[in-house]
Order: C-alpha cells, then sequence, then structure tokens
C-alpha cells in the first residue's frame, strides 16, 4: 500500500465531501418558504422582531455566496448549524446517533456477506443442484421483497404473535444501569430483527453474485493447476477460489453501502432504531432542514469511508494492484 | 522395461445437451520411465481429455471414464479414491499447462505456490518447503530466485512463469509429467528453453513425459514415440522418427506437412487448416464411419460406414482403410 | 391470539436471552422505575417558553409552579401555600413555601417567580394567559404579588405546573435567548424529578429528586420518558412490558387493543384540562366559504354520529361547540347541525351553488384517524352535496402550518386544545384581532364578528363565574350560526397503564401534571 | 464466440437472444405474470367499477367475509381489490418513468464519458461518483420533500438518485466498443461524433443496458414503494406504495391491506427480475451454458 495513493484518494475523499456541503446549501436555499418562517412556526409564534432575530441568529439576512462561505467555514470545524427542532447543535444530534446506525449497517454487512458467500459457495459447487436453484430462487425473492414489508412481517411475527424479540429500539431502558454483559446481550437482542430485515436484500444478492464469481473462478486454470498439484476439494474451494471470488464481492460490498444506508433508514423507521436514518426521516417531516442536511453529509462521509476502505481492501486483496496509482 | 503408465481401450463420454457424446474412444496408449511420449492432433481431437483423464481432473459431471482403465505402476486409477488421487496428483504424476498466464493463481506468490505443491506431498514444514521452493526456481532457472519467489504471476514474463509451473510440477519428482502444450503462448525462443528445461528435468529425474501439442516440430525435438489422435481417437502410433518419416495415415501426413522448414516460424493453427481443408468434426456428428473420411482427399465408400480400427500396417500400428487395404 | 402461543413465544424469549429475562423481573413498591412510552418528540424540556404535550409532561415533572390542581378543577397549594385575589380583581398575592429548592441547592425565591412570569409574558406562544398582567411585586423572598391592568379569572389556571413552571433566575438570566437557551435541554427546577439525561428525539430519563420539598414524594425513583414514533411499536412494547404508561393515545384500534391486554388498565380520565377539539376549518375569507349558507350546508352534510361511532369506533365523542363539551362553561342548546342532505343540497342551492362546486382540504399529517380519514370520509361524503373535494396532503406538520397559518387553504382538518380556561385555548380562534398571518392556531379562520369580540373581552374580565357562563353561552350560540369551524368530536385521548401501578395520572391535567404520587403497587 | 460480421446484421444476435429467450422457462413465467398484472392494472377497473378511495363497507372487513369484497376493506372501509387493481397503474408507472429518467440520464452520462474518454470523461465520472456519494433513498426524500409529493417530482426524484449505475455500466460498454473495428471504420467514411455515438456504438452497447433497464424498473417500484411507506407518496393517486403506507399504522388490528398491496409489490418487482435474469442469459448465452 503506497502512502501517496492513500493520500490521492482522502483528498479526492474531500472533495467529494465538499461538493456534498455545497449541495446542501444549495438545497436549503431551494426549499420552499422562508427558513425564518419555518423555523418560528416551529418555537410557536412569527412576530417581525422574531423573524428578523432569527435570520440574524442563522446569518439568512447575508448574501447568499457569504452565506455558503459561512455555511463551508462552519463545516469545516464540525459545526453543522442549529437544529430547526431541538434546542441542540446538529452535530451532536447526529452524534447521538452514529453509533446504532454504525452497529445496525455493519453487521447487516457481515451477516450479508458471510451468510450469502457461503450459500453461494455451496451453490457453486453444484452448479447445477439444488442449493443452486434456490440461491437463485431466493436471491431473486430477496430482491424482489420491499425491505421495510419484510420489517413489519417480523414484528408482526416475532414481536406481537411471539413476543420473542423487543421492538423499542436499541436496547431496554430497564437495563439502562445494567452491568457490561447484560448490556451488551440486551444491545444484540433488540438487534436480531432489524439487523436480519436489512441483510435479508442484500444477503441474497451477495448469494448471488459469489454463486456466478465462484462458478468464473472454478473454470479458470490456475483452479485446475491446484487440483493437479494435489490440493484437497475444500482447499481448492476456499483457499484458492474464495480468495480470487472475493474480489467482485468486495467491491459490490463497497458500492452497496450507500443502499446500506439506504436501507437502514427504512429498517430503523420500522424497529425504532435510534439511528442517524430514523433522525433523518423524522427531521424530514419537521422540517428540520440543518439536521437533514447534517445527516445527508455525515451519510455520504460514512459512504466516502466505506468507499476509501473498499479500495484499501480491494488493492490488499488483489496484487495485481498493489504499487500502481 | 515395462510401461510406468498404461492406457487401455479408454472411453470417455460427456453428458451435453446433444445427448451423451462420446470424447474418448478405445484410446490405448503407454509411456516408459525416461520415455517422452508426443500426443499430437488438432484442437479438439482429445488430447487434453486424455491427458485430464490420466490425472483425474475431467468435471464430472457432465463427463466420466465410460470404459477402460489407466494404470501407473500396475494401479488402475480410474478405480482409485478422490483420497488416493489427490495423493497421486502433483507427487506420482504432474501436469504442465499451455497457459503459463491464467494457470498461475494470481492472488498468491510464486513462492508459495510452489510451497504448496510441496507441502501437500511431502513432510516438510512451511520454511523448508519455502527454501525448496527457491531451490526449484534456481534449477528451472529464474534469477535471484530468492527474490523472484516473493512476486506474484502478474509480475513475471510469460516464460518465466511457464518455468514456475515446471518448478511446480517437478516439485515432487513426479513419475510421470504431462506437458499439454507448454510453449504455445510462449515466443519462439523461450519455447526452445523451456524443451531444453524439460528434457534436463527428465535426464535429472527420470520422469515419464507426454507432452501433448498440435507443433509437429516440438515432436522432431523432443519425443521418443507419437500418438497422433483425431475425433477422440488415436489413428496412428509409433516411434516418433517412423510417424514423422513416414506418416501413414492422411491425416498425420497433413500434419507432417506442416512442419516448417528450419528456420522458419513454427507452425500454427492457421497453416494446419490451409494443408488439411475442413474442420473436426463436432463430437456429436461423428457417424458410423471414419471421422476423417470428410475432409480425406482419399476417401472411398468404405470409410462412410465403416470405422477403421488402429492395426499395424506395414510400419507402425494405423486406423485407415486406405492403409490396411493398400490402396494409399 | 390464543395463550398457548403467547406462552410459546415467551418461554422462547426466555430462553433467547439472558436479558430478556431480567427485563422481566417484576418491580415493587416504593422506588421503582416508570417507563413512559409517548409518540411526540419534545424539542426541549422547557415548558415556559415552549407549549405543548410533549414537553409538558417532562416539565412538570422537572420544573414545580405556583399551583397545581385537583380532579375537580380545584387550585391546590404547591409552591405557593396561600394565595389571595384581591376584591377588585385586580391584583394577587402569594405566599411560598419556606422549604423549596431547585435542584442546584438554591432556595426557590420571590425573585425567581417574578423572573418566570415576565419569560412566560414574552416567549409562551399563549399570549392571553399572562397579557393583563402589569407588574410583579416581591416584597420579600416568600411574597409575589401580581397585578394585573384588568381582572383576569383565568390567572389561577395558568399558574399549573403545565402552562407556568417556576424558573431557576440564577440560571436562565444571563442574557441569552430564552427561547434557544442551551439549559432548555437540561433543564433545573424544583420539581419532583431530575433531568439525568436527554437524547433527542430517544429518552428523557428523570431521577427522584432527594430534596423536593412535599414530604415523602416522589414515590418512584425515575421516570424514563421513552419516545416511540410508531405507534405499533409503542403498543406491542405495552403489551409486553416493555413501557409501563401510554398517555395521549388517540388511535380507536390502539384503545381497543390495550383495553383486551390482561396486564392494562385504559382510561379516557385525565384530559380534561386540555379538552383537545378535533374540528373542520374553514377559510372565512375564500369566496366559495364566504357564504356562511355553504358552511352550513357543509355542517348538514357532515355526520358526526358516523363519525364518532363507526370512523372511531365509539371510543371519540362528539363535539357540537367551541368549548369542549365537558367544561362547565359548554352551553348544550347550540345548533348541532343533525345530518340532513336535503336541507343541505337546498343551502347550497340558495348560496347559489346548486351546480355544485370544489373545495381543497388539508389536514395535519400524523393522527391519521382523526384528520386524514376525516378529509377522506369529507371526500366521499360531501360529494352527495354535489362538492368535489380535493385532499392536499403536506409531507409534515410545518407543510401544514405554513398553509393554514398563511391563510393559503379553502378548508382544513385541524385540532385545537381548550388548555383548561376558554381565554388561553379557546379566544384565540375567534377574536378577530388575533387574525395573524403566519401563526399557526391564531384565528386562520379570519373569522370576524364584532360581537364575537365584544363577549369574549367581557367574559375575560368577568369574575363572577355565573355571568361568565352567560356570556360565554351566548358567544357559543352566535359562533355555532356563523360556522367559521365545524366542530366534530373530542380527541379520544386514552391512558394506558401498567395495572399494579397506584394513583395513576388521571386528574385534569393528566401526565401534564407532577407525577409525586404515582407509585408501584404490591 | 461471436464474430465481428453479425455485428452488422443486428437482427441475427438479436433473433439468437430471443431464441434463447423463449427456452427460458422462469423468464416466461415473469413475461406472464408481468403481462397479467399490467392487464389486470389497466382494464380490471373496467369490470371491477368503483373509485378506490370510496368508502364503501365496514372499515377493516377481513378478505372472504362478504363476497363484494373478496379480500376486505382498509382502514376506512375502502374496497381492497379496487384499490389493487387502480393503484397498479400509478406504481407501474412511476416504476417506468423513474427508469426511462434513470436510463436516459444515465446513457448519456456513460455515453459522453465513454466515447469522448479525457477531460470530458473525468469530468463525468467524478459527478457521477458525487451522486453515488450521496445515499439514494435519503436523497430522493429530500428532494420529494422540498419539491412536494407528486408522481412526477418522485419518478424525477428516483430518477436522479439512481442514473450512476447505468452511467458506470454505459460508460464500460462504450469504452470496449469503440476500440472495434467497425467504429473505426465507421469513422473512416466520416462518420460524425454524434452518429457514432447513437447509431454505430449505442445499438451494439444495448444488450446490457436493456437488462439493466428492465432491472431498474424492479428498484423503481421498489424505490416508489419505500418513499410512500415513509409517507412521502402523492396521496391523491391510489398507488400500492400509498396503501401500505397509509395502512400501516393499523397493521396490528389488520394484515390485509397492507400485506395484499406488499405482496403485489413483490410479485411485480419478482417478474421484472426473473424477466431481467432471462434476457441477461439470452444476451450472454455463454454464461448460461455454465
Amino acid at each position: 500500500m503506497n502512502t501517496s495513493f492513500l493520500l490521492r484518494r482522502l483528498g479526492y475523499g474531500l472533495l467529494l465531501m465538499l461538493g456534498v456541503v455545497v449541495l446542501n446549501f444549495l438545497l436549503i436555499r431551494l426549499a420552499p418558504g422562508d427558513p425564518a418562517l419555518v423555523i418560528a412556526g416551529e418555537m410557536g409564534g412569527a412576530t417581525q422582531e422574531m423573524l428578523d432575530s432569527i435570520r440574524e441568529e442563522y446569518g439568512l439576512n447575508k448574501p447568499v455566496a457569504v452565506q455558503l462561505l459561512l455555511y463551508i467555514g462552519n463545516v469545516l470545524q464540525g459545526d453543522l448549524g442549529e437544529s430547526f427542532f431541538f434546542n441542540q447543535p446538529v452535530s451532536s444530534l447526529i452524534a447521538q446517533r452514529v453509533l446504532p446506525t454504525i452497529l445496525l449497517v455493519i453487521t447487516a454487512q457481515v451477516l450479508s456477506i458471510v451468510i450469502g458467500v457461503v450459500l453461494g459457495v455451496l451453490a457453486a459447487r453444484k452448479p447445477n443442484g439444488v442449493m443452486s436453484a434456490f440461491v437463485s430462487v431466493f436471491a431473486t425473492i430477496g430482491y424482489a421483497v420491499p425491505v421495510f414489508w419484510t420489517g413489519i412481517m417480523l414484528v408482526i411475527l416475532f414481536a406481537s404473535i411471539f413476543p420473542i424479540f423487543p421492538v423499542e429500539g436499541m436496547q431496554s431502558v430497564k437495563l439502562r444501569d445494567a452491568s457490561g454483559l447484560v448490556k451488551a446481550l440486551d444491545i444484540l437482542h433488540h438487534l436480531v430483527l432489524p439487523a436480519f430485515t436489512l441483510a435479508v436484500i442484500y444477503l441474497a444478492q451477495y448469494a448471488r453474485l459469489s454463486r456466478a464469481s465462484m462458478l468464473e473462478v472454478l473454470g479458470s486454470d490456475y483452479i485446475r493447476t491446484a487440483r493437479a498439484k494435489g490440493a484437497s476439494p475444500r482447499s481448492v474451494l476456499f483457499k484458492h477460489a474464495l480468495r480470487n471470488a472475493a474480489l467482485p464481492i468486495l467491491t459490490v460490498a463497497g458500492l452497496q453501502f450507500g443502499n446500506l444506508i439506504s436501507g437502514a433508514l427504512l429498517v430503523e423507521t420500522v424497529f425504532n432504531w435510534p439511528g442517524m436514518g430514523r433522525l433523518a426521516f423524522e427531521s424530514i417531516l419537521r422540517r428540520d432542514y440543518p439536521t437533514i442536511m447534517g445527516v445527508l453529509f455525515f451519510a455520504s462521509g460514512m459512504v466516502v469511508v466505506a468507499n476509501i476502505l473498499t479500495d484499501m481492501s480491494y488493492r490488499l486483496a488483489d496484487p495485481r494492484l498493489r504499487g500502481k496509482g | 522395461m515395462n510401461s510406468l503408465l498404461e492406457i487401455e481401450d479408454l472411453r470417455v463420454t460427456f453428458n451435453t445437451r446433444y445427448g451423451e457424446v462420446t470424447a474418448l474412444d478405445s484410446v490405448s496408449l503407454h509411456v516408459k520411465e525416461g520415455e517422452t511420449l508426443g500426443v499430437v492432433g488438432e484442437s479438439g481431437c482429445g488430447k487434453s481429455i486424455t491427458a485430464l483423464s490420466v490425472m483425474g481432473l475431467i468435471p464430472t459431471p457432465p463427463g466420466r471414464i465410460a470404459e477402460g482403465a489407466i494404470r501407473l505402476n500396475g494401479e488402475d486409477l480410474t478405480q482409485a479414491s478422490e483420497k488416493r488421487m489427490q495423493a497421486l496428483r502433483g507427487g506420482e504424476m504432474a501436469m504442465i499447462f499451455q497457459e503459463p498466464m491464467t494457470s498461475l493463481n494470481p492472488v498468491f506468490t510464486v513462492g508459495d505456490q510452489i510451497a504448496e505443491a510441496i507441502m501437500l506431498h511431502q513432510k516438510v514444514d512451511a520454511a523448508q518447503a519455502r527454501r525448496d521452493a527457491v531451490a526449484l526456481l534456481d534449477r528451472v532457472g529464474i534469477p535471484s530466485p530468492d527474490v523472484r519467489a516473493g512476486d506474484f504471476p502478474h509480475q513475471l514474463s510469460g516464460g518465466m512463469r511457464q518455468r514456475v509451473m515446471i518448478a511446480m510440477a517437478v516439485s515432487c519428482r513426479p513419475k510421470v509429467l504431462i506437458a499439454d502444450e507448454p510453449t504455445t503462448a510462449l515466443d519462439v525462443t523461450v519455447q526452445a528453453q523451456i524443451f531444453d528445461l524439460l528434457n534436463e528435468i527428465q535426464r535429472e529425474f527420470g520422469s515419464a513425459i507426454i507432452l501433448i501439442t498440435h507443433d509437429m516440430g516440438a515432436i522432431s525435438e523432443m519425443a521418443d514415440r507419437v500418438a497422433v489422435m483425431y475425433a477422440g481417437r488415436v489413428i496412428e502410433e509409433a516411434r516418433a522418427d517412423d510417424v514423422l518419416d513416414y506418416p501413414q495415415h492422411p491425416y498425420a501426413r497433413g500434419l507432417i506437412s506442416c512442419i516448417p522448414a528450419l528456420g522458419k516460424d513454427a507452425g500454427g493453427a492457421g497453416d494446419m487448416l490451409a494443408e488439411i481443408p475442413g474442420v473436426v468434426p463436432p463430437l456429436h456428428k461423428l457417424g458410423a464411419g471414419c471421422a476423417f473420411a470428410d475432409r480425406c482427399a482419399h476417401q472411398a465408400p468404405r470409410c462412410a460406414v465403416d470405422k477403421p480400427l488402429l492395426a499395424a500396417h506395414g510400419h507402425h500400428p494405423v486406423a485407415c482403410h486406405g492403409v490396411e487395404e493398400g490402396w494409399l | 391470539m390464543n395463550c398457548m402461543s403467547r406462552l410459546m413465544g415467551a418461554a422462547a424469549g426466555a430462553a433467547l436471552s439472558v436479558a430478556f429475562s431480567v427485563a422481566a423481573l417484576p418491580v415493587f413498591a416504593d422506588g421503582g422505575t416508570l417507563v413512559l412510552g409517548s409518540t411526540q418528540t419534545p424539542r426541549h424540556l422547557n415548558g415556559a417558553v415552549q407549549s405543548g404535550i410533549a414537553t409538558a409532561v417532562p416539565s412538570t415533572q422537572i420544573f414545580a409552579s405556583l399551583l397545581r390542581y385537583d380532579e375537580s378543577w380545584q387550585p391546590q397549594p404547591y409552591l405557593a401555600k396561600s394565595w389571595e385575589m384581591a376584591e377588585d380583581g385586580l391584583s394577587l398575592t402569594l405566599q411560598l413555601v419556606d422549604n423549596a429548592t431547585f435542584h442546584d441547592g438554591a432556595p426557590v425565591t420571590s425573585a425567581d417567580v417574578a423572573f418566570s412570569i415576565e419569560t412566560i409574558k414574552e416567549n409562551h406562544p399563549f399570549k392571553t394567559m399572562f397579557a393583563p398582567v402589569s407588574e410583579i411585586e416581591t416584597p420579600d423572598p416568600h411574597t409575589v404579588i401580581i397585578h394585573l391592568s384588568k381582572p383576569h379569572p383565568a390567572l389561577l389556571l395558568a399558574l399549573s405546573p403545565a402552562l407556568a413552571p417556576v424558573l431557576p433566575k440564577h440560571l436562565f438570566d444571563d442574557g441569552q435567548d430564552m427561547k434557544s437557551h442551551p439549559l432548555n435541554s437540561l433543564p433545573v427546577g424544583s420539581g419532583p424529578f431530575m433531568v439525568e439525561e436527554f437524547t433527542a428525539g430517544e429518552a428523557i430519563v428523570l431521577k427522584r429528586n432527594p430534596n423536593f420539598f412535599l414530604e415523602g414524594r416522589p414515590k418512584l425513583d425515575e421516570i424514563i420518558i421513552k419516545i416511540v414514533p410508531d405507534t405499533s411499536s409503542l403498543l406491542i412494547a405495552m403489551e409486553n412490558g416493555e413501557a409501563d404508561i401510554f398517555p395521549f393515545m388517540q388511535g380507536s384500534q390502539n384503545i381497543r387493543r390495550l383495553q383486551k391486554a390482561e396486564n392494562l388498565d385504559v382510561t379516557s380520565e385525565g384530559y380534561a384540562a386540555v379538552g383537545p377539539i378535533n374540528w373542520l376549518a374553514f377559510n372565512t375569507q375564500s369566496p366559495k366559504l364566504s357564504d356562511v349558507r355553504v358552511r352550513q350546508a357543509i355542517a348538514y352534510a357532515v355526520d358526526r354520529d358516523f363519525i364518532t361511532k363507526a370512523l372511531h369506533r365509539g371510543v371519540s365523542a362528539q363535539q357540537r361547540g367551541p368549548i369542549i363539551e365537558s367544561s362547565p362553561y359548554f352551553d348544550d342548546s347550540i345548533p348541532a347541525y343533525d345530518v340532513d342532505l336535503d336541507k343541505a343540497n337546498a343551502l347550497m342551492a340558495e348560496a347559489g351553488f346548486g351546480d355544485g362546486m370544489a373545495l381543497t382540504i388539508d389536514y395535519i399529517p400524523g393522527p391519521n384517524e382523526q384528520q386524514l380519514n376525516l378529509a377522506e370520509y369529507m371526500k366521499s361524503q360531501l360529494k352527495k352535496i354535489g362538492i368535489d373535494i380535493t385532499v392536499r396532503a403536506a409531507p409534515d406538520f410545518p407543510t401544514w402550518a405554513g398553509r393554514v397559518g398563511g391563510h393559503d387553504f379553502e378548508m382544513s382538518m385541524d385540532i385545537v386544545f381548550n388548555w383548561g380556561d376558554p381565554v388561553i385555548g379557546v379566544h384565540r380562534s375567534y377574536l378577530s384581532d388575533n387574525i395573524r398571518k403566519g401563526v399557526i392556531w391564531s384565528n386562520t379562520q379570519q373569522y370576524a364578528s364584532d360581537k364575537v369580540d365584544a363577549l369574549l373581552d367581557a367574559a375575560a374580565v368577568e369574575l363572577d363565574e355565573d355571568k361568565r357562563r352567560a356570556l360565554y353561552g351566548e358567544f357559543q350560540q352566535i359562533v355555532a350560526g356563523d360556522l367559521p369551524v365545524y366542530w366534530i368530536n373530542a380527541l379520544p385521548y386514552h391512558t394506558s397503564y401498567d395495572k399494579r401501578l397506584q394513583n395513576a395520572p388521571t386528574g385534569i391535567w393528566g401526565t401534564m401534571h407532577p407525577m409525586d404520587q404515582v407509585s408501584w403497587g404490591e | 464466440m461471436r464474430d465481428q460480421d453479425t455485428n452488422f446484421q443486428a437482427e441475427s444476435p438479436a433473433l439468437e437472444a430471443w431464441r434463447m429467450f423463449r427456452r427460458n422457462i422462469p423468464a416466461l413465467i415473469g413475461v406472464a405474470m408481468l403481462s397479467l398484472i399490467i392487464l389486470a392494472t389497466l382494464y380490471g377497473s373496467f369490470f371491477y367499477g368503483g373509485d378506490p378511495f370510496d368508502i364503501v363497507w365496514a372499515p377493516q372487513e377481513p378478505p372472504g367475509m362478504t363476497p363484494e369484497f373478496p379480500l376486505g376493506t382498509d382502514y376506512l372501509g375502502r374496497d381492497l381489490v379496487a384499490g389493487l387493481l387502480t393503484g397498479g397503474g400509478p406504481t407501474l408507472a412511476v416504476g417506468a418513468a423513474a427508469a426511462a429518467i434513470t436510463m436516459g440520464i444515465g446513457i448519456s452520462m456513460g455515453a459522453l464519458a465513454g466515447y469522448y474518454g479525457g477531460w470530458v470523461d473525468n469530468l463525468l465520472m467524478r459527478v457521477t461518483e458525487f451522486f453515488q456519494v450521496l445515499p439514494a433513498l435519503l436523497f430522493a426524500m429530500v428532494l420529494v420533500t422540498l419539491f412536494s409529493p407528486s408522481l412526477f417530482t418522485i419518478a424525477m426524484a428516483i430518477g436522479l438518485v439512481s442514473w450512476p449505475q447505468t452511467a458506470r455500466l454505459t460508460r464500460a460498454e462504450f469504452l470496449k466498443i469503440k476500440q472495434l473495428e467497425y467504429v473505426t471504420a465507421a469513422r473512416a467514411i466520416g462518420a460524425r461524433n454524434k452518429r457514432i455515438i447513437w447509431k454505430v456504438i449505442l445499438p451494439n452497447a444495448l444488450p446490457p443496458l436493456i437488462v439493466s433497464a428492465t432491472l431498474t424498473v424492479g428498484v423503481a417500484i421498489l424505490f416508489e414503494a419505500g418513499l410512500s411507506f415513509l409517507g412521502l407518496g402523492d396521496p391523491n393517486v391510489m398507488s400500492w406504495g400509498l396503501m401500505i403506507g397509509s395502512n400501516r399504522e393499523y397493521i396490528l388490528d389488520a394484515w390485509w391491506p397492507v400485506t395484499f398491496p406488499g405482496l403485489a409489490i413483490f410479485f411485480t418487482v419478482f417478474s421484472v427480475s426473473l424477466i431481467g435474469d432471462g434476457l441477461n442469459d439470452a444476451f450472454n448465452p455463454k454464461l448460461r451454458e455454465r
């Protein structure tokens, strides 16, 4: 891994983020209606003095270009503005919500990749077998089911009819003072349904992808070479083939991250998960633009970071890319 | 001396959407220790299937060995368990493939790939296997082998990669070494080096080599005996000199006439097609008669209905009615 | 659902997680945690500068106020141990308790009270509460004299915990804007509970105030307000014991569902002071609706009976006038507009719309059963008198508020609270001087009647209860004829709570009242 | 392996693909299912009358209880069958329109980037990457909120957030095809860039794009459903997503008003993706043989 690549990649990521900041700003400008009126409405009244003081406070009375520069400057300092709704800075609202989202998204990602790849590999072993047919059908079904619908059905089944899993968010409020292990178990307990719901769609895609990828790799010359030197079927499958088949899976996993965050938005809403997605959704209902834009900014940042990590791990996994620019 | 490897009446079939087709039919071959058997023929004639059958690498399904036996030191490989085959592959017998570009795993270093082959068959630890791998790289003529061992395949040239393949194949001193078109993808000069290397290895290890090629030049350089294959059958078999000097089968004659004059470019498939009109018929369209009949300039009525068998006529065994009946 | 499956589920659940079985352990007697589930998200916790139930519930636990109210609308001592209204009704003198302290240990003094009332007068959207307050005198640390420019009978109710929290002057009076003061999110008060944690949009953790000035209270160790925006999830949480009390529940399905739960009690008590009215508002300035006959025709077409019985499944009560029917000021002789389609069609023809007309209807996004469903019902029902309705959706509350507040609407469903005294919650919708463009829940109908203005102004200062009632009676007769809005029903607010809960909050202010006597029973 | 000549005879690969497609049973099932769904949404309301917004019966009548309302009624007492039949049209229309917008933007961007290369490619690809960084659903929600929900804004928003993948695919195809001999030949006879892009390269890049377009329709339908579920659908037009969104609150009491539209969406997307897979196999016979 060379540092210049990493630096270039990071610099480019920052550029993308700057783009998001500008877009954010433009979107707020495009919003119909006077932001000051919206804020005043939330505060419960709109006298002229109040509107003026709000304009002053949020810098709405300055020229647009100045506002943009101010906004960029603030974002660079980690200041995403004040929420229109909550009496708090957007950055602290997001800070409270980041970890749950990351926990949910990463768990779902890991679940879907691990289960998906195992299914895909098993299917690839016998391209015409039962497993293979199952993976194909399952992948198409998984792709076609609306994720929120799966979530609702799971809530009905496992929270209402058979109350096995809780639905009240990420942890049981009554256990907030509990010890670390109990708390961890509690969070795990809450995590099962949302993570599984989110994982299902991507799981199906990974299964399908890894099946195709494995089939391609298994037909390649170096697999024949591995067999010719006497490697066992297991070693051929998991050592020689999977390492190569993992490359496209890795690419898709990176590209999938943005979609995963979108999916998390729906899943968080269904399961009351205290993450950024729900914050964004509720903020949209409240027209809390600074918070919406803050989440959009932060979520994009997560995608950028995920892309950089993917690129880096791709270069680690594929020696052919190492040392290239 | 007895044959080290003996293939007897081998019939291999494949299930395709045209039904079951026979890819190899009544193939019998043998090779002795220290001997080089050349197997020649156009693409699709069954050379590679033969090699893969020996290695037990026929993709099953759709392929299967329907009849016959393959004996290595008297042990019938068609009856051997998968476990046993794993032990034999890379140990007792090894194979060098046609495409050095794609036959090495791109994500492992060449040193690791050779070391893996060593560890699969010899009871040595990783460090020792690594040292052996470097020694092998040195043996196959790779400069600064200790550095090269840490390279990935994409960092090596084609010739280097084929040397790596050879190093990997001979790492456990195989008794039988199958080289499937080992030089097709390489430059002419590199080809010669690779053949030299194979010859050296054979002298050193006493291996039997089965050299599969469509290049008659390679045969003349390397082979002690030659089997000519066409459409899944051996149609002529003899000492290399005999086949080269007195080809009997019209197809063999065609092949021989393709050998370029010395110093010219080694013959490619394109030249060959120019000499023999038509192409190898698809396996599912093989009729009852001689598979070569449609392309044969000397076709007789019998050729279309009656499949000629391999039998000694004159110099050496050949499967042709014309030769058998003496009108050719 | 049958018992067996529930049992199996519970068993599987217990087996699945240690955490689950810990959560299921019962809690007994004094102390313990109360988990209050709320579907509404508070902006912050300071009820002095923010109206609405989302803020009022935590605010009344954190802040004490001068008075509190019992079940029969009678004022009771709280921070004020005694009070006296002057004969002329122009001043109120209150004596504060001696032992009250804020959570940071500072004593509660008359200066804090004066600061709080001024802050509320300045910042709270309910301008009428303290508008007549001309001066606040603090002769000593424990005496407060509120001077009024005119008699103000609603003043006592306005001193309730839900409306007039007493703020610590030494913390809040630092020159910052009160509406966005940083302490609003983690306030210090003198109420029975102290804020330990406030996760915006998630949870508010309130811990027992050990130095609360009322002896032996509060009983609970902890109140956790858990915000669950999705009602279905909150219902499941209630059934599974993850939450203990769910106030302001209004969906008929939800109410009926929890009524069936064996571990829960459900009551409609606790909302008398709120007086939540669901109504159909008319923009009286729009050309099509300026004719009172059209509004009356619509009133005759809409079937309150069908709405409350069929659409609301009998959980909501009909509401015929501007003052909630459970209030002593309600006049039940006002016209009811029982459904009469012939009369409605005749009125339409009379108004010159015999060939029909097209109207739009807006609704508050969120409480669908009260709002969207009724808008959809209007669409279906008013077709019968030739009115073609387009339902205008608002994607979110601010959009709706912008339209209605900006007078950019024809008809809209709306929910408006009485907030105890008519002066606070009723006058604002009918006074012509409260037509304030851009302000939601002002007189957005732009209804103007000199007669009504005069009646309301008189009622606001009338100290004699009977006379006051008569003034409000006349007011109700007039607006019921003019129909700036067509009142439909009282919101079916219900509270569901764990059966083991003692002294559940069912007073006139319900959970917008200090829950210092609530406890877990044996 | 198809040789260069066949590229000049456009019917031949298309016919070949059709032959492959015709033999693909799952794809044919997909076609049958989708045709049925489209027919039902186009003509169903002629046979099964009634405004889907009309309140016709008691709310939340379970399916199978009343013969007139075989699938029951929703939370307002509106007929679910009428809703399903009428709601399919807008859902499919939004899906198709969004897919068309996606393909329009994506193909244009990808074609220009792939054909011209250099700074054009660089610029357009940066823009593409920028749009890929924005979480699609979140961005679409913001757009729909800003411009108020209607079928048009929803389709636009979905199109605006979905095109980057199409752009990448188109670019890759263009990069591959522009090096082929017949493109050079076209250039040699003096064809203009515009002609080469749209008349020479694009037709040859179509097979993967057609597959992608098919799958995009499915994604767009799911997208619309997701937005409606979050309450950002168009409330004046009955769509499957709206049915789910507005009945979601009552899901614990009545499963059917949410389940049936959910199934309708599922079967539509399922059939569309079966067709997409079938087309993919048909255009890439090599992959199929494996």
